[in-house]
Parts: structure tokens; sequence; C-alpha cells
């Protein structure tokens, strides 16, 4: 049997994969919304868990909302991408950061 | 009467003022017309004053004129006693004063800066007035600062001098050291008897003769005892008595006229005077006369010495105000106190004349001080000279002169005297008459007598001084002469001062021993010759004599011989140095140091400034956490999840 | 005749909105125009602040001329004024200062007239509002309002190192002034009120009130300012315009000893006993070591200024010896002299060190320099101004007669009921005050012309032998016959003590 | 039926706001007025319709998850009344720049939309959307200069750690479902009063909602975003940012912590003073070291914000008021602040360096006036408005009894004014680098005057202002 602690075990462990690889990535920007994706991915897995155990629809339905903000969110992420590499002609995450201090 | 009063000091102020603020308008006579009548008008009106209480016998006046202010249940007033003391003392000051204006027409004839003199003179017989006149101990500081703002300000008068303006302001430093304490005296006075008007004081004093107060923990002492010492150090300052005489020689810088007058014949004399005011109190703590007693003694003998090494003219005299201001002290620290009130009459008198006549010779020399350019100007300068000797010999005490009859009356009250320190005070006075007598006869002999060392220039233009010049000084010549044998019989023994000095049971005793003493002047005089005073007096002379006319060669072998001493004297006994390197120098290291190490270096640099570096350096270390990487800006804020999820999930679990 | 006009209110609005005025009006051509609106106004404010002394009544402790309206009702703060007879004489100071210092700076600022004008005139409603405002929120406003236009005119008008003069003035008042608003939000914590009066009223144990002593005492103490929190005067008065170091030294000086009469001493009774003898310490210093400090200085605004701080002690020191001695003479009447001789101090100083200030600023204007080295027989070119200076110099030094005496007598003569040694500290000022000053003015004054610039002085104008005359006038007045001023705040004075010998303890423990 | 009147200036919004869209992809090009004006237009009938929205109760629709009571119809109003001044600024930006952006004021909209929602929401999932709509439009808003590298840095920036702020507010919005199996605040309210054993849990929750909060406030140390994207964006961008969104996140805040997890009060606002107390340390500081004079802002922005959490700790009605009177007190003057700039900027520069304001004083004495009084306003010296908001929350803090907290921030103030003292030197004390007076329309001037005058009417006057945020918060805290 599968209890909802094990869900929250693989959600937990998720979400620190992906925030994980927020701040150790280096390399690639689009990880980093491959990163954002999985967190939000890790959340659902939360919602999903809540709702069946709790008996409840309303996690359910966030979950859609996640998904569909997710996917807006990727192409704002991406159209930034694209602006950035147009400036910088390079992705790599180290390379953004002039404005500090 | 009030108005009266009110009239005596005004007079003088209006001329000060008239002459100050409108003296280019009403031009070099208007000036001396103007101050001159005003001071003459106040002698002539305290001659009024002196007739009706002194001699008419009238009742003390003792009124407030305004409240100056009141506060805390204590009202402070302006306001006049008018008693046999202060009528002395208001016709002395009002005497000499008109006396100097009219000799300063002459003196300061040339100066640019006249009419600005006569403004100040005028002022300061104004402050002088208010000082003697005043009922209370508050108008008494008031007077007693403003005499110093204008010997200040007259010491200065010639501002370019460098060593004019260095004398003033250590004359008015000096005498703020005396006043510091005068002024700890009165919060006394004002704490214990709740109230600064005389009357009131002096009616309270004696219930508080056994108070005693605690300074330092563990050890009480006689109240009167503080207050009268304190009240005493400003008369040091004021009457210069070691060690606070200091400013005085230096204060020669001034024009000769206001030595004659500021700093010899009047306000030199407030701390006598002032004494003498506070005689009720006085009487109260035996320890505080005997200090007095003992400070005098040492100015009179040790300045007197002072004297004898001085080749200027004005310092000859100047040290002889010293110890004559010694011989005063000397007389409050036994309690007779109208013994030297009467010696500081006569001393204002003959002083005042030696002072002018040194004036005169100064001008008739062209300025020249120096005494050792001097000689011969007998024949030059007749009165003048006639005038000197007549001051020197009342100041050396030759009997018949003023001098005489108050200074041998000091000595003879030193000698029965019983207080502590009396039998110094007793060798000092004798010793000091020799003394007095040598340098005051070496003045007149190197100056009047002898070969003429003045060079070719001034020999030609010598002349005897003017009018305005010369009637002072023969008017102050006679009271010179007389004053004494008129004035000592009331003034001494009789009931002359009536209440405005109160002497204790004891103190009362020694009066009528010297009383029953006492026949008459004419005996006194004959008596005088047998005493011996006059004997060391005549020693002196004859020294004088000896040593500068008949064998000039003397002076010089007997420095030679005590080299020493020659240097100590000097030195004026390394007062002046000892002043200058801890005192003056030493207030501006301690400034210093506390400036650099306290203000710029501790507050300022480390605190201050300092902090302001800290956040400073703080900001810039903090800077660098703002990378500007993304990763690591998502570190922090994981770091701050961490941290917080850390802090109160434990805290829930505990 | 009585004026239905709200008469105090005038005073202070009357040359804020006229300070607008003039910077609005002044700027372009009628830039050096407006210096006329300027002297008018502050003319027909300081006959203004004159009414308020003809219908003030003497006799009588509570609040005259009192305007009271809501203005944030939400929180009860209202717009509260009215004046005693403790902050009537300040006023009065302020509103004649101002005059002076907008004549002061007639002819000599070039730059932005209206401006420097204006500010002037702003900072003077706030100054009045300062020492009218009877609800501490409103104080507090005009309090910290008032550094504004002060930052301002140092950091435009300032000499070459404005910059961090007037950053640390700033800074150094905000620091006290904060900690005060905290105080202040405490003690609104308790009484729900910030009228003045309710603070007054508010029971307080013992902690409490030391903590809010502490706060109001370094709000005060700073703007006094006493050792060692005094290290900004300096700097701000040296860099300032003379204008800006009249009014820093005559009246916002008076802000810090008027705060501790206003708050501290009535609002923290018990810990104001308690701590006196700290207080009492901290005054000794400032006469003492200031004094020594004064001493050594070579920059005639920096040697007053620390002059200001050391007379500025004697204010301090007056206020807090009550307690001494009430202990040792058991008669609160004593302890008011203390507190009168502060006040007398305060208003005595504000005529005495703007004056000097003045005279410096006539030098400066000359020969644009503060050096006292680079002066010298300064007499024979200025006699006239000399006569000014020496007068003003003696009043510093506390002579008789002038106005500098009579604050430093009454307190000595006040301390030395508390303890001798006290006054014997306090006393030494009359040795040190008059060697820093005099010897300045020898320094400056007499000797024989030093250099050429010297020799090519001109003696005072009419302008400035006008604003010389008017506080020599002032000075020798209340020299020679203070009564007036004490008059004024006898009452009040006798009220504070009342309260102040009043405990709050008992009562905070009681509820 | 009932529900869409709840809306109806959402609503509103919503189609100005596609209309904006279109009018700017039609007639746009040809006249780039045109959807400045239509978006003005939008701005101005939906505060009309706000106006008369106020609710006298709480009314909740769209099955629970909207609410319309008094503090949120104030904020809106608040916020859309701040939205449409900053358009103002914005146009006037594009016009002295030589640049075209009809796409701005779209997604202005949007994100006042978002924000409309975010203080109008009644559960985690409302919540979650007006955040997200908000956030998106401001990161496109951010990336808007296409051709900046600094732009599109921050914007990159700001989305990622956006993203990762808004997955951590999830995850614990998750956690909050799963603890208490609602996602309805007042619901919450009541379940969360009665968790019992399952309280770790919830702080759990707690701690990673707060992060959410924290981010979109910029306050330490989830600020790390702030300084780079205020310094990145187009100054009109970083002015939006710094205004409005303030007020919406005060809001989320308000209606998070407050309406959702009142019975969890005694957490947060331990965590909110340790979060102030760094804000204001760390926000000040920073400040001090800056040059650029739009970074200065952002971290003043942190302090500030740090001030304003002050009010929430004190949990209890006239405290979130005092929050309130704070933000909005701070959105009028950081308006302003950045109104400046743009009144600074030319077609080649962009004016945001501390040293292009010197000699402002010389230049152009009214505006720098202008500034003076909101610089003195942020330091927090009366008689401006900003010292009421500082002397609100300390107020509060005081009556909270943490008077220690109270001494914290004002010491921290006092280093604050040191770097507001700074500017101010520039422009008065410093000579002016270039002679020439700033240019600018008419109707900036007009704004920037009225906005500086407002700040210093309210510091007069600021009993209205303060009677607002008092009323609006009368019915707090909800579990009472």
């Amino acid at each position: 049997m599968i209890s909802l602690a094990h869900y929250l075990i693989v959600g937990a462990a998720l979400f620190c994969l992906s925030v994980a690889g927020i701040f150790i990535n280096r390399k690639n920007v689009i990880v980093l919304l491959m990163c954002i994706e999985l967190m939000l991915l890790a959340v659902n897995l939360n919602f999903i868990a809540f709702s069946h155990f709790n008996q409840d629809v309303a996690g359910q339905v966030f979950v859609f909302f996640i998904l569909t903000v997710a996917a807006a969110e990727s192409a704002i992420g991406l159209a930034i991408l694209v602006v950035l590499f147009r400036n910088r002609s390079s992705i790599n995450v180290e390379d953004i950061g002039t404005m500090r201090g | 009467m009030k108005e009266l009063c009110l009239y005596i000091v005004l007079a003088p102020l209006a001329g000060a003022i008239l002459a100050g603020l409108l003296g280019h308008v009403i031009g070099r006579a208007g000036a001396h017309w103007a101050t001159i009548a005003g001071v003459g008008a106040s002698f002539l009106l305290s001659c009024v004053a002196f007739q009706r209480i002194v001699l008419g016998g009238e009742a003390p006046l003792n009124e407030n004129l305004y409240v100056w202010l009141s506060t805390g249940g204590v009202d402070f007033h302006v306001g006049f006693l008018i008693d046999q003391l202060t009528c002395t003392m208001m016709l002395v000051v009002t005497f000499v004063s008109w006396m100097v204006h009219i000799y300063t027409v002459g003196y300061m004839h040339d100066d640019p800066g006249y009419q600005r003199f006569f403004s100040y003179i005028s002022l300061f017989t104004f402050s002088m007035l208010m000082l003697v006149m005043s009922n209370n101990f508050m108008q008494l500081f008031f007077g007693w600062e403003a005499v110093g703002l204008v010997s200040y300000l007259l010491i200065g008068f010639w501002f370019k001098r460098d060593s004019a303006i260095y004398a003033n302001l250590k004359a008015f430093l000096v005498n703020r050291v005396g006043d510091f304490g005068f002024l700890l005296g009165i919060a006394a006075v004002l704490m214990y008897c709740g109230s600064l008007d005389y009357a009131e004081v002096f009616a309270k004093a004696p219930s508080l003769a056994e108070t005693t107060i605690t300074l330092i923990e563990g050890h009480p002492v006689s109240l009167m005892t503080v207050t009268c010492l304190l009240l005493f150090v400003g008369a040091m300052g004021k009457s210069a008595q070691v060690p606070l005489h200091v400013w005085l020689p230096d204060s020669m810088e001034g024009p000769t006229p206001i030595s004659a007058l500021i700093h010899a014949a009047t306000m030199v004399t407030a701390g006598i005077f002032m004494v003498a005011r506070m005689s009720p109190l006085f009487e109260l703590s035996q320890t505080a006369l005997s200090a007095v007693l003992v400070i005098g003694s040492i100015t009179a003998f040790f300045m007197g010495l002072l004297g004898l090494v001085q080749n200027d003219i004005k310092r000859v005299v100047a040290y002889s105000t010293l110890s004559q201001l010694g011989y005063m002290t000397i007389a409050l620290g036994v309690s007779a106190y109208s013994t030297a009130i009467f010696h500081l009459m006569t001393h204002a008198f003959f002083k005042a004349l030696l002072f002018l006549a040194a004036g005169s010779v100064i001008m008739g020399m062209h300025h020249e001080q120096d005494m050792r350019h001097m000689g011969g100007l007998r024949k030059h300068m007749p009165i003048t000279w006639i005038t000197c000797l007549i001051g020197s010999l009342a100041l050396i005490g030759f009997p018949g002169t003023a001098g005489f009859f108050s200074k041998d009356m000091i000595i003879d009250a030193v000698k029965i005297s019983t207080v502590p320190g009396a039998g110094i005070a007793y060798a000092a006075a004798l010793t000091g008459v020799f003394v007095t007598a040598l340098y005051s006869f070496r003045l007149v002999f190197m100056v009047f007598h002898g070969k003429e060392r003045m060079d070719h220039h001034t020999q030609e233009h010598l002349h005897e001084s003017p009018a305005v010049v010369t009637v002072p000084l023969i008017a102050l010549a006679i009271p010179s002469l007389m004053i004494g044998a008129v004035g000592i019989s009331p003034m001494v023994f009789g009931d002359y001062f009536g209440s405005s000095i109160v002497l204790n049971h004891e103190h009362a005793e020694l009066m009528e021993r010297l009383h029953e003493e006492f026949h008459g002047a004419g005996e006194f005089t004959l008596h005088g010759l047998m005493q011996p005073p006059f004997w060391l007096a005549m020693a002196g002379v004859f020294t004088a004599w000896f040593c500068y006319l008949k064998q000039p060669s003397i002076p010089g072998k007997v420095a030679a011989a005590l080299a020493p001493v020659k240097r100590v004297l000097d030195s004026r006994y390394g007062f002046d140095a000892f002043n200058e390197w801890f005192f003056a120098g030493g207030a501006r290291g301690t400034g210093g140091l506390l400036w650099r190490v306290g203000d710029v270096g501790l507050i300022d640099g480390l605190l201050v400034n300092g902090s302001a570096r800290l956040v400073g350096w703080w900001a810039q270390v903090m800077r660098g956490l703002q990378s500007g990487y993304l990763y690591h800006y998502a570190f922090a804020m994981i770091l701050g999840l961490l941290a917080l999820l850390a802090v109160f999930v434990h805290k829930v679990l505990a | 005749m009585q004026l239905d006009l709200p008469l105090l209110s005038l005073v202070i609005w009357l040359p804020i909105i006229g300070g607008l005025w003039v910077i609005f009006a002044g700027s372009g051509a009628r830039e050096r125009g407006v210096r006329y609106d300027a002297l008018i106004i502050s003319l027909v404010t300081f006959a203004l602040s004159l009414l308020l002394y003809r219908d003030f009544d003497l006799t009588t402790a509570s609040m005259q001329f009192v305007e009271l309206h809501p203005w944030i009702a939400s929180f009860k703060i209202n717009y509260h004024i009215g004046i005693d007879g403790i902050a009537l004489p300040l006023i009065l100071l302020t509103t004649f200062t101002s005059i002076l210092v907008i004549a002061g700076g007639w002819e000599v600022i070039e730059e932005r007239v209206n401006q420097y004008m204006g500010a002037f005139l702003i900072l003077e409603g706030f100054m009045v509002g300062v020492f009218s405002a009877l609800d501490a929120l409103l104080f507090y406003v005009f309090w910290e309002a008032m550094l504004i236009p002060m930052f301002l005119i140092i950091g435009i008008w300032g000499g070459p190192r404005r910059v961090y003069a007037t950053i640390k003035f700033f800074l150094y008042t905000f620091l006290g002034s904060v900690l005060m608003l905290v105080a202040l939000l405490y003690l609104y914590a308790h009484a729900h009120s910030f009228n003045l009066a309710d603070l007054q009223a508010t029971a307080l144990t013992a902690a409490e009130q030391r903590w809010i002593f502490i706060a109001f005492f370094l709000a005060f103490a700073v703007k006094v300012p006493m050792w060692p929190v005094h290290t900004w005067l300096p700097d701000a008065h040296v860099e300032a315009p003379t204008g800006g170091s009249v009014v820093l030294a005559a009246i916002m000086l008076k802000m810090g000893g008027y705060g501790f009469i206003r708050f501290s001493l009535p609002i923290t009774p018990d810990a104001s006993a308690s701590l006196d003898s700290f207080m009492i310490a901290l005054s000794l210093v400032a006469v003492v070591y200031i004094g020594f400090v004064a001493l050594v200085q070579q920059d005639m605004k920096k040697l007053i200024a620390y002059s200001s701080i050391s007379h500025m002690g004697f204010v301090t020191l007056g206020l807090f010896a009550m307690f001494d001695i009430y202990a040792a003479t058991g008669d609160w009447k004593n302890a008011a002299m203390g507190i009168e001789g502060a006040m007398v101090q305060m208003i005595s100083h504000g005529f005495i060190s703007g004056a000097m200030f003045l005279c410096v600023g006539v030098l400066y204007d000359r020969l644009h320099s503060r050096q006292i080295n680079d002066y010298g027989g300064v007499a024979n070119t200025m006699p006239v101004f000399a006569g000014f200076m020496l007068l003003f110099a003696m009043a510093n030094a506390g002579l008789p007669a002038t106005s500098g005496f009579v604050g430093e007598f009454i307190v000595i003569l006040s301390v030395f009921k508390a303890n001798f040694w006290y006054a014997f500290a306090a006393a030494s000022t009359l040795i040190l005050g008059a060697a820093y000053t005099l010897w300045m003015y020898k320094r400056v004054v007499f000797g024989e012309i030093r250099n050429s610039k010297v020799a090519a002085l001109t003696d005072i104008n009419g302008r400035e032998a006008a604003i010389l005359t008017a506080l020599a006038i002032l000075v020798l007045v209340f020299g020679i016959w203070p009564a007036p001023l004490l008059d004024m705040m006898h009452a009040s004075v006798q009220h504070l003590v009342e309260q102040v010998a009043q405990s709050k303890i008992s009562v905070a423990a009681y509820e | 039926m009932n529900d869409i009147a709840l809306v109806i200036p959402e609503a509103t919004l919503l189609a100005f706001a596609c209309g904006t869209l279109l009018v700017d992809a039609f007639l746009g090009r040809r006249n780039p007025a045109a959807t400045f004006w239509f978006a003005v237009l939008g701005g101005l009938v939906v505060l009309a319709e706000l106006a008369h929205s106020v609710p006298d109760t709480i009314r909740i629709g769209f099955a629970g998850t909207y609410r319309l009571d008094v503090v949120g119809a104030v904020l809106k109003t608040f916020i859309v009344a701040l939205v449409l001044v900053s358009l103002f600024y914005a146009r006037e930006y594009f016009r002295k720049r030589g640049v075209s952006q009809g796409e701005h004021y779209p997604l202005v909209l949007f994100a006042t939309l978002g924000m409309m929602m975010l203080v109008s929401s009644n559960s985690l999932l409302m919540v979650y959307l007006g955040l997200e709509l908000l956030s998106l439009s401001l990161y496109a808003l951010v990336a808007l200069q296409r051709d900046s590298l600094q732009s599109s840095e921050a914007a990159m920036k700001y989305f990622v750690l956006g993203a990762l702020a808004s997955g951590m507010l999830l995850y614990g919005m998750s956690m909050l479902y799963g603890v208490t199996g609602t996602l309805d605040l007042p619901d919450l309210l009541i379940k969360v009063s009665v968790a019992g054993d399952k309280r770790l849990l919830l702080v759990f929750g707690l701690v990673f909602v707060l992060v959410g909060i924290s981010f979109k406030l910029g306050v330490v140390p989830f600020h790390m975003w702030v300084p780079d994207v205020y310094q990145g964006a187009a100054t009109p961008v970083t002015q939006f940012i710094g205004t409005a969104p303030k007020l919406a996140a005060f809001a989320m805040a308000l209606r998070l912590l407050v309406d959702g997890l009142g019975g969890l009060a005694e957490e947060w606002h331990q965590m909110l003073i340790l979060l102030a107390i760094l804000s204001m340390g760390l926000g000040n500081l920073l400040a001090i070291a800056q040059t650029n004079f739009k970074r200065m802002l952002a971290y003043s922005t942190i302090a500030h914000m740090g001030y304003m959490l002050l009010g929430l700790v004190s949990t209890r009605a006239s405290g979130y008021a005092a929050s309130m009177f704070y933000v909005t007190v701070y959105a009028l003057m950081s308006m302003g602040a950045f109104g400046a700039i743009i009144l600074l900027a030319s077609r080649n520069s962009e004016a945001d360096q501390l040293s292009d304001l010197s000699g402002l004083a010389k230049r152009s004495p009214w505006f720098a006036l202008i500034m003076l009084i909101l610089l003195f306003s942020m330091a927090g010296v009366p008689p401006f408005a900003g010292f009421w908001a500082k002397w609100f929350v300390l107020k509060e803090v005081v009556g909270a009894g943490y008077t220690w907290l109270a001494a914290l921030a004002v010491l921290f103030s006092l280093v604050g004014a040191y770097y507001y003292l700074r500017v101010i030197k520039i422009m008065y004390f410093d000579a002016p680098v270039v002679s020439e007076r700033p240019e600018a329309g008419q109707d900036l001037k007009l704004v920037l005057s009225v906005n500086g005058l407002a700040v210093l009417a309210l510091g007069l006057m600021p009993d209205m202002l303060l009677r607002v945020c008092l009323d609006a918060t009368l019915s707090y805290p909800p579990w009472q």
C-alpha cells in the first residue's frame, strides 16, 4: 500500500532536486527552466496526493491551474531567454551577472 | 540723601558716556571738561554726604534703588549703604580721581586716544563708587569686576604695545582667579544667610559662628573660616597679595595717571575695603584673620625687597604699593580695621602723589622710565621734586607725615596683638620699614639728585611740567602731609566708623590698649621719634644716600657679592616664570590634549566618524554578497528558507 | 485692547508662509529685492511676538494664548499650542534674532538670496513652533522639520567643509530625536494621548522613567549640546554662514534646554532625580573640559562654538542641580533658583553668542578668514567694531552688568547650595571663560596691525552697527536689570518645580 | 450573475486590457498616443467603478474564491490610481527616449488585473492566480527593452527567482491544503486554529508561504532580485514595480497571513520581526554604497518593506492599518522619486546615476524642491508623509510591547537618513555638471509636482488617509 507519506516523500524529493538544480547549475539557463517545471510538478504531486487522501477535489482543480500557468510561465521564460541570447549571445548562467553590488 | 548718592555715582557715568560715545562730537576739550565736571560734582557731593553722615552724625543710609532680580525667594538689590566707612572711601576715591582727571589733561595731551582715556577713568570712578557704596554683595561684585574691566582697558590703553596687552590680559585673569574665590564666598554667604544684603548678612552671621560644613568627607571645617577665606581670595586678587600679586607690577604698562588712580590709590585697595566692610564676618574666624595676617606679612616684606632692584621708576612705586598693601592687610589681620582704612586713605594720597610725580618725571624725560638715565632733576623740576619728596617721606613714615601715623599705628597694633602669626607680622613690618625707606630714597636720589645721566637731547628739553600737572601734585601733597595728624585721633580711636566696623570682644580690647597708649597726634609723633620704626627708616634713608649718592659703586659690589639673591629678586621670586609655565602653559597643554585626544581623537575620530566608517565598511562588505549571479541569489533564498524552517519548526517541536 | 486673532499661530505661520513667499516671489529678477520683504516679515513677526508679551499674564503658571484644534483626530493629536513663562522669553529671543539674521545676511549673501532669506524665515516659524507646541507630536514635527532648513543653510551657504559639517549636524541631531520619538510613543502607549499635560501626569515606574529619560536625554543633550555629544557643534558653527551660526547658537541650542524643562524633568522626575549626578557631572565636564579646549582653538568660530558648549553647561547644571539643592536645603524654592538661572543663561547666551558670531561674521566678510592668526591690530582700523566686540567678549566672559553674568551668577549661587565642589568647578569658568575669550580678543583686536589685509579693513557700516547696537543694548539692559526677564518665568518655574517634586513611582506602583 | 456584480471593475479592466492590446496592434504604429489614452480611459473607468463599489460588508463570490471587502476595495482603488499616474510617467519616458512601446500599456493593465485579483482573493488558488498574472506581466515588462542587455539580464533573474518563489509558495500551499483540506482562506483560519497536533506541518507550510510573500515584498533574504531588476528595467517599469505591486504584496500578506493563517500569528509575527530587522538593516546599509540612483532606491525599498512589516508584527487592526498606510505612502514617494529620474532622462541618457542629479537645485529649483520633499519624506523627517508612515508603524510596534524593536528601527533609519541626505547634498550642494534645465512635457511636470506636493500635504494633514486605513481594517483581525 502506498501511503500519503510516500507521495509526500517523492514530492519533497522532486522539489529538493529542482531547487538544487536551480542553484547548483551554472551552465545553462534552459536547465533552470526545466528545474522550474520540475518544481511545479513536485507541487502538483503533493496536491494530487492530498486531494486524494483528503477526498477533496479542490486540490486537483488547483493542479490544472498550476499546469496552465506553468505553460504560460515557460513561454515567458523562453521569450526572455531569447531576448537574453540576442543581447548576450550566450545562455550561460555564469554570464548573467553584469549587475551586482 | 538717596538722590544725592544717585548723583554721585551717575555724574561720572554720564561723563564717561559722553566722552566715550560722543567723544568725536564734543572734541578733546569737551571730553575733559565733561568728565572733570562729572567727577568734580561727584567729589563735591561726596563732601556733602561726608559732612552729613560723618560730621553731622546722621544715621547711615541703607536703601535699595531697585530690585535687580528676584529668584528662589531671594531679592537681589541695587542699593546704597552710606555709612562712615563708605563716606571715607567716597571722599578718597572722588578726590584722587578728580586730581587724576586734571593731571591727565596735561599728561595725555598728545595722545590720540584722549577722549577714550577720559571716558575710561570716569567709568572707573563710577565703578569704584558702585563698589564702595554698595549695600549688598551682588553690587559689590559688580563694582569689583567693573573696576577690573576698566583696569584691563587702561592697562591696555596703548593697545599696540605687546607688553601692554600682555599685561592687561594677565591682570584680568589674575583678578579673575581672585574673583573666583570671591564669588564662591558670596555663594556661601547667600546659602547660609539667605540674603546678600549686608545688613541681613551681618545680622545673621554671629549665629553661624559655630556652624561647620563638610567640604571633604570627614573633615568638617568652620563655615565662617571657609567663607572668609574665599572672600579673602577675592581681596588677594584685587589688592595684589602674594601669590596673586603678579599682575600689579606689569600693570605699569598703562599710562601713569591710571597707575596712580587705579593701581595705587583706589582699586587695589578695594580688597582692603572689602575685608573691612566684612569685619562682622572676619571677626568670627580667627583662622581666617591669621591667614590674612600671614599673607599680608609676606606681601609687605618680600614685595618691598623687590622694590630695591627695580630700575623702572614706576615699577619701584608699584612694588612699594604692593608692600604697603601688605601693611594694610597686616592691619586687617590683627583686626585693626580702622587703622587699615586709615592707612588706605593716607596711602591713597601719598601714593597717588608719588605716581603722579613719577609721571611728571616721565613726561619731563620724554617717556623715559629708567632711573639709570635720570639724575639731578631737582633743578629742572622743583615742584615735582618737592612733592615727590613729601610723598616719599610720607611713604617711609617720617614722623609727622600722613604715612607716619598710619604705618606706625599698624606696627603698634601688630606689636601688641596676640593673634597667631602676629610675631612674624611684626618682624616683617619692622624690617619692611627699613626696606621701604631704602628703595624710596634710592628713587629720590637716583632721580632728583646726583649726576645728570640722561642724553643731551633730553637734558636740553627738561623743564617743569605745566600747571595741570603740578596743581594736582600740590593738591595731593597737602593731605599727604596733613591728613595723618588730623585723622588719626578720630579715625582710629574715635567713634568715627560707628557701626560700619565691628570688632569682637577680644579684638576690641586690643584697640582699647592701643588707645590707652595713644595720647594725641603730637605726642604720638614725639613718641615715634624714639621708636624702632623711625630709626629703621632713617637707617634706610642713610643707606640710600650712602649707596646712591655718596658711593655709587656699592650697589654693584653688593649685587655681585649676593649674586644668587640678586637673581632671585630679579626673577621676582620666579612667580612669573612659574605662572607662565605652569598655569598658562599647563592650561594650553591641557586644552590641546583634551582637544586632540578627547574631541578630535576619541569622540569624533573613534565614536562619530569611526561608527560612520564602520557602517561604510560593512556596506562594502555586504555588497559582496550581492554577487550578481543567479545561483547565489537562489542560494540565498534557500538559505533563508532553511533558516526559517530550522528556527521555527524547532520551536514548535520544543 | 484684546485682539481676537490667534496671535501665537500668527507668530508661527507668518514667517513660514512669508518664507515661502520670499522663496517663490524672489526667483529670477527679484532675487535680491525680496530682502526687503523678508525684513518686513521678520519685523512684523517680532512685533506680533511683542504683543504676546504685552498681553501675557505674569501671575499664572497656566498656558496662555492656547489654541486647540483637532489635527489628527484618529489619534487625538491636536494642533495644541500655548505658551508659559518659560516659552515666552525663548520665543521673543527667536523672533528678535531672526531680524538680526535677515539683516546680517543683507549684502553678504549674493547667491540664491531668496532661498537664504526664505529658509531663515521658515526656520523661524518652526522654532517658534517648537517653543509653543503643547502636543508632543506637534513638538516633534516642528523639532525635526527645523533640521531641514538648517541643513540646507549650512550646506548651501557654508564654508569649505560644509557638507561634512551639515550631514554630521543632521545625523547627530536625528539620532537623538528618533529615540525621543520612540520614548514619546512609549508614553502614548500608557497615556493614550500626546498632550504634554497628560504625558506629564502619566505615572511611570522607575525603570520606565529611566529608559524614557535616556531617550529624551539623547535628543536634548545633542541639541544643548552636552559633552560628549557636542562634536557636531564646532563643525557646524565653523562651516555655517554667519546667520546660520547665529541661529544655531542663539536659538537651536536652547531647544535642548527647553526640552529638558518641558519633557525630561516633568515627565520623568524620578529618573531625573536619580540620574542627576550623571547630568551634573556631564555639565561640569562641559564647563571645564570644553573651557580648556576652547583655549587652544585657532579658528574664531570654533572658539566661540566651544565657548557656547561651555556656557550651555551652566544650563544643564542649573536644571539638574535642583535635586541636590533640595536635598541639601530642604526647600524647593532654592531649586527654582537654579532653573531660573538656567533660563536666564539660555536667553543671555542667545544674545551674546549671536553677537559674537556676528562679530566674527563682520571680520570674515572683510577678510574671508576665521583664523585668529590672520588678524591682529584690528582695533587700529576698526575702532568702533573693536568697541562692540569688547563688550560682547566681556559679556561672554561673564562680566557683571552684562547679561552673561546674570545666568552664571545665579547658577553658581544655587549649585553652591547643592555642593561646594559643583560651584567650585562651575566657577572655574570665571577664569577659563575670560582666558579664552580675552586671549582671542587680544590676538585679534589688539596689537600692531599685523598684515596689509588688516590695514585695509574698513570699520563697520551702518547696517552692521545697527545690528550690533541692538544686541549691545539688550546685553546691557538684561545685565543691569534682569528682573523683568525673571518675572516672566517665576510662576511657570514654580509650577515646574512642584511637578518635579511629585514622584511618579508610587502612583505607578499603585496602578 | 450576482458573482459578476462583484467583479465589475475587474471585468472592465480585463476588457480594456484586451482593448488596449488591440488598439496598439491596429493604431499603435501610426498613433502611439492612442494606446496610452485608451489605457488611461480604462484606468479612469475602473477607478470610477471602484469608487462606487465599496461594500458595507464582506461579500463572497465565485464559489468562495473571491471576496469584496472594504480593505480590498480601498487597496484596489489605490492601486488603480497609482497605476494611472504611472502611465503618465511612462508616456513621457518613451517620448523622451524616442521609443514607442505600445505593449507597455496592456501589460500594465494585465498586471493591474492580477493585483486586483490578489487583493480580492479569498482562496489560496486565487492568490496564486492573481500573483502569477501579476508576475508574468512584470517579467514581460522588465524584458520589454529588447535591446538592453541589462533589461534582459534583469528579466531573467526576476523570472527564475520569481518562479522559484512561487514554487515555494505553492509547496507551502500544498502543505496547508494537505493539513486542513481546504483552499478557502476563512475555512483555513478556522481549521488552523483547531489543528492541534498538526501544527508542525502547518508551520512548515507557513514558512514556505512566507517565503513567497517575502519574495514579492522584496524582504531580506528574499530580496536579491530587487536591486538588479530595479536597475535593469526601464525606469517607468521600475517605477511601476516599485509602487502598485507593493500594495498588492501587502494585500497578499494580509490575505494569507491574517485572513488565512491568523491562527499561526504566534509563529509568523516572530518570523516577520526577524525579516523586518534584516530588511531594515541590510537595505539601509547597502543603499549607502550605491552610485546608481535606481539601485539605491531599490535598497531603500527593501528597507522600507522592512518597516512596513513592523505594522503586521503587532497583529492587530491598527497595526494592519499602519502597514497599509505605510505601503501607500511609500508607493507615492517612490512614484515621485522615479518620476524625477524620468524627468531628468534624455534621449541619450537614462539619468539614473546619482551624479546626474548634481546641481539640480540650480538647474531647476522647483523640481529640486519636489525631490527634497520626497527624499526627506523617505528618510522619515516631518512634516512629510513618510514621517507619519514611520510614526504609525513604530507606534504599533511600541504598542505591541516591542519597544526595543522600535528603537532598533529608528537606529536603522538613521543610517537610511544618511544616503537620502547624500542625494540632497548632490542636488543642492554640488555644482551642476550640465547646466541646462531638464526638459519634459508639461503633463509630466504637473504630475510630478502634484506627486511631490501630495507627499507634503499628506504630511501636514495625514488624518484623512489615516482614517481611511483605519476604517478599512476595522473588521480585523478576523478571528475576533
